[in-house]
């Protein structure tokens, strides 16, 4: 059995590395975009890096993830390769939806990625239908939802959060508050600057996390994981955090709805170099250690997408395949 | 084979496939404890309780968006949905995410998820409790539509929709819920895609579907006397559509009707009419013609819903007119 | 200008009037159901009558109500004769839709019924859209809905409550909490027992009163209108109350989900024989008063049943007229 | 006649129609101060402020909903819906309600409610973006749905549903977006139910939508070197449709082919197939043939999205096809 310490340094190695590659991704993505090697639309995860990784990392194989437009550190996170993702985005069919999903419909199903999704909502009702299996089934896994403000004045919210909380189901919601849904504010959508205390309602334990502090992130998630797993039912987390980088690709960073310094002001709390100054304080990694595992990711993500770019397009025939499962 | 209703064929069905697969369950306002609204459930609770009989609120956006993740993670929901009528809140789940789910996940995912109720007009159920909408499922990629029209279909049909990985619909018309018939005992299952020669003729085909059936069945034999032979002809399932029964029925017989309580436009008449048009046209010795209800929302009063309906008085005299070109 | 007596006269008069005149339709409609001339469900509202009447008392024929399936209630207290009801559940062309509606779907517009609906969650939505209107065309008038317990768990009590209250709209949204949803029971359908706190979820007010006291029902909703007109915003009001008869007439007076005892407990918190009490204590009427009063209603309706029995059936060949406004 | 994109055009309409008409109001997501996702309410919001330009929460059936009750109270509502894959979520909505208010209230209420944005498939959108579903809006008694494929029709089309006491969908292809042409300067509006010919031909009729019209009539100017008289039609409404110009056009060439880039079954083309099938069976040479996108999900990867879409060399082999015949 391990040490604590053992075990923390492989937490904390695991959510560096994590949070390292989800933003080393996206912005090669980013430029990707600029090329045109994007066909469709792209939201990064930028800034935002800390959820995914902090929520992931007490997630097994065999919980599953159901995320949203905003999705590629999910996916990462959940443990798709940087070479699929890339590839998906590039339309190929290595991709990890084997180019029929984009960046909004990434699925890898054999290791609980369920399925991120271009329409806001849907991933709430899913995560607490994988939670109806997983308590039909006795099989102790959860089901997991990531969603932005966006969705939190949608009917989804609401009925999702409802379902899940009479069944007791094995089910944990999180919210990524990042203030905006596209160019709206939360306060425009919503009288009540709040989401985690709306699990009162449902009568749920809500919980608000600092989204840019992994740790915390992780504490939180670790704690609600392990409860819907001994049935005691679903949790809503509301992690506050911001997108340092355009609602989507080739859109304003700034525009009528936030301003420069706002965004400078949320750089300053990159959740990236938080956790940095974290470890190194707390010595469970050195600087140069850290340094070799960037270079080390930024090499990776280099070749993945040097792989992807070089990745077949999928075959034109197929394309009507898979639409049923089974022949009529 | 035993006499059964309708619903009893049904519910024998669900009874057999929930003893056999322990991860199939029901859900619905009512579906638990009540035995479900129109007794689809009855018994089960005390069989298997609460987690696979499972009451719910009513949220059928939430639950059918409940049930689709539920059926990407290794369990077989089975929605009872009373009215399609309320369903209709559910479409963004069902056509964004349900149908589209093994499409965007390249087969690796499955949808095993069957959605059952009511359809159809009667008893002055007025507008919110008479839709049927099926037109609609079978024009989203993804879906199969099972409307069957009899108890032995009844069961036939639902017990392949309970093994089917596709998503089902499987919908009941609530003029034949109580309908009586013989039912094959033990295992009994009717593919998709078959449909059924209900009746053999040569003069001309009439295609109807589910109450329909029924009707064409008695104007073809109240036309008999006149010495006019019908073929009636039950698709069964309209997505699948059995296209090949219909025209190879169209080659014998030359003329082709199809009726259809619901709505004509972008119908499944339409569907049917471009199709035979398209690939049996030489085969045609007149126009196809379809009879359908109104295209209008159904109103309540039986003086108006009697009007908006096709009856066996409209169906003989469009039989009339299809054999008289 | 009339003194605060007379004003209270007439208040308790037409409050008193109202309710009588639901609970003897109803009880009509009931026995009509058993004699087969009622042709599709009737849902009664037996039980439930101070609310429809505290609420509409407030309201003129500018005010937009919008109901649910149990409407019979709302559609007389805001105006809707017994022999348009009558006739309309009797399929006839007098009836208040002219036999298009039924039981369901009652209108009457042109006093400010938009419609009952046979789709529980859409007329708070509506609600809030007849707000909009209100807003928009500064007529100050109020958009009303009322709904059930059952509504609650529902999309459209979360999008259109949070609609309202962002946009300031003048609304009320009044929850008829009779604990059960068909026999479903509120405690099954969330684990949250109180409607009210709800509204804070959506920063606006929210009302918790005895539904079966018609002056408590009356004094919240005069308030909550009265802020509306005034541009202070919607207001959600949950009135506690019961329905002392069936879910729906040929269904069964209780079952697996509530007990005679409860039924027999709730029937001495009849809100008329309350009501009745309070008249009295107060002598804001006699005995005689409402002894005459209550005759007159049941002649008034036993007639209008004669004259609805007696009316005509629509003509079927205007069956497929109004699916649209206008020619192709 | 001024040049002007698509979106310019339809914009237009709506800055005349919210000038002269103080009861329009349009609700969306961004339809506020930022003008619109895709620019639909440039420039209004300074004009006509937060009331009347009402950005949203993302609750498409809310909105839906609040604007069914603001039109049933004397406004007039516009939902800028930005993709109609999102408002499917208000199906429900739209269908028992928004459609049937009139029909319900006996005509005594209207429901003077626009709902536009865009439809179709393109740009790698996938399939969450991309769908176009007016099939659907077609089947369902109430609705009014306006198809325009050019900038000119965009603005009067639109100007007419801003006048329309039924509710009308106003879809916009993402292809068509930007398309520039003329278009008639100041009061410009194209009635409902008159399909427009938009080329002479005698040799066969092309029914085409939306963008497809635009490849139609590529198609029938490639193929007229080859003495190829192609005529081509635009519905430019599907609810109502103008069977009655189609027909005379068939009455001349004797041959249809309806191009659409949606799913096939129960379809527009089924429909118009089915109709002409009905009522001009004696005018046909050949059979009535359609061509549609393929019946699946739009996939992401050009690769794949191209090829499930017809595109001009699929319309001239169909065209080829139909005439052999
Ligand atoms: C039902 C639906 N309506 C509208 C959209 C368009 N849309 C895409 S992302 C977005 C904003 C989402 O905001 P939020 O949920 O806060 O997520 P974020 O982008 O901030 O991560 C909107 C409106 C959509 N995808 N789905
Ligand atoms: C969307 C929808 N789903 C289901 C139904 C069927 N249904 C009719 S009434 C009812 C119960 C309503 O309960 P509640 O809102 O509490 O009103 P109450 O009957 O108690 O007055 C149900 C489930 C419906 N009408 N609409
Ligand atoms: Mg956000
Ligand atoms: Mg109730």
């Amino acid at each position: 059995m391990q040490s604590d310490a053992g075990e923390r340094f492989e937490l904390h190695r695991w959510l560096y590395r994590t949070m390292f590659t989800i933003r080393t991704v996206e912005e090669r993505l980013a430029r990707s975009f600029m090329a045109g090697l994007i066909h469709g639309a792209c939201h990064t995860y930028v800034g935002e890096e800390a959820v995914a990784a902090g929520v992931c990392a007490s997630l097994s194989e065999d919980d599953a993830v159901f995320s949203t437009h905003r999705g590629h550190g999910h996916a990462l996170a959940k443990g798709v390769s940087p070479v699929a993702l890339i590839a998906e985005l590039y339309g190929r069919e290595t991709g990890v939806s084997h180019g029929r999903g984009g960046s909004m419909h990434l699925f890898a199903p054999e290791i609980g990625l369920m399925g991120t999704s271009g329409i806001v909502g849907p991933c709430i009702l899913q995560a607490a239908g994988a939670g109806y299996s997983a308590k039909l089934l006795g099989n102790g896994s959860v089901g997991v939802a990531f969603f932005g403000d966006g969705a939190v004045g949608n009917g989804a919210f609401h009925e999702g959060l409802n379902l899940a909380a009479i069944y007791d189901l094995p089910a944990l919601f999180v919210c990524e508050n990042n203030l905006y849904a596209t160019e709206v504010p939360f306060s425009h959508a919503s009288r009540n600057p709040e989401v985690a205390p709306r699990a009162e309602n449902y009568g749920i334990p809500g919980v608000t996390v600092d989204g840019n502090d992994v740790l915390a992130v992780h504490e939180a998630a670790s704690r609600a994981i392990r409860r819907a797993r001994d049935g005691g039912g679903p949790t809503l987390i509301e992690a506050r955090t911001y997108r340092t980088r355009p609602h989507a690709e080739g859109m304003g960073l700034t525009g009528v709805y936030r301003t420069e310094e706002e965004v400078a002001a949320w750089r300053e709390k990159d959740p990236i170099k938080m956790f940095r100054s974290r470890i190194l304080s707390d010595e469970t990694m050195t600087e140069s250690d850290l340094d070799r595992m960037e270079s080390d990711i930024k090499s990776e993500v280099d070749e993945a997408e040097q792989e992807a770019a070089a990745a077949p397009w999928p075959d034109r025939g197929t394309a009507a395949r898979h639409a049923y499962r089974e022949a009529p | 084979m035993t006499e059964k209703t309708f619903t009893e064929a049904a519910r024998e069905a669900l009874t057999d496939a929930m003893d056999a697969d322990p991860t199939i369950f029901v859900v619905g306002e009512g579906a638990g404890e009540r035995g479900g609204n129109f007794e689809t459930t009855l018994g089960l609770y005390e069989k298997h309780g609460p987690v696979r009989l499972c009451d719910t609120p009513i949220c059928e956006r939430g639950f059918i968006g409940m049930c689709t993740g539920a059926a990407m993670t290794g369990t077989r929901p089975v929605v009872d949905f009373m009215f399609t009528d309320f369903i209709l809140d559910g479409l963004g789940e069902l056509i964004n995410q349900t149908s589209k789910m093994q499409y965007m996940s390249n087969g690796r995912l499955k949808m095993p998820m069957v959605l059952r109720g009511c359809i159809g007009i009667g008893h002055s159920a007025a507008t919110h409790h008479s839709g049927s909408y099926y037109p609609l499922f079978a024009h989203i990629p993804g879906f199969r539509v099972a409307l069957p029209s009899n108890p032995a279909d009844a069961k036939g049909l639902f017990a392949t929709a309970l093994q089917s990985d596709d998503p089902v619909f499987f919908m009941e018309h609530r003029q034949l819920l109580s309908l009586k018939g013989p039912v094959p005992d033990g295992e009994h299952r009717v593919p998709f895609g078959q449909a059924a020669v209900v009746r053999e003729g040569t003069d001309a085909t009439i295609v109807a579907l589910t109450v329909m059936v029924h009707h064409a069945l008695q104007v073809a034999e109240e036309l008999s006397g006149e010495g006019v032979s019908l073929e009636v002809i039950d698709p069964r399932t309209v997505a699948p559509l059995d296209m090949e029964t219909i025209l190879e029925s169209v080659r014998k017989t030359g003329r082709l009707l199809i009726v259809d309580e619901t709505f004509m436009p972008c119908g499944i008449g339409a569907e049917i009419s471009a199709h035979v048009t398209e690939h049996g046209f030489d085969e045609l010795d007149a126009p196809i013609m379809r009879l359908n209800g109104a295209h209008v929302p159904t109103p309540y009063s039986p003086a108006l819903e009697q009007a908006i309906v096709p009856d066996r008085a409209a169906l003989a005299r469009a039989v009339r007119g299809l054999l008289a070109e």
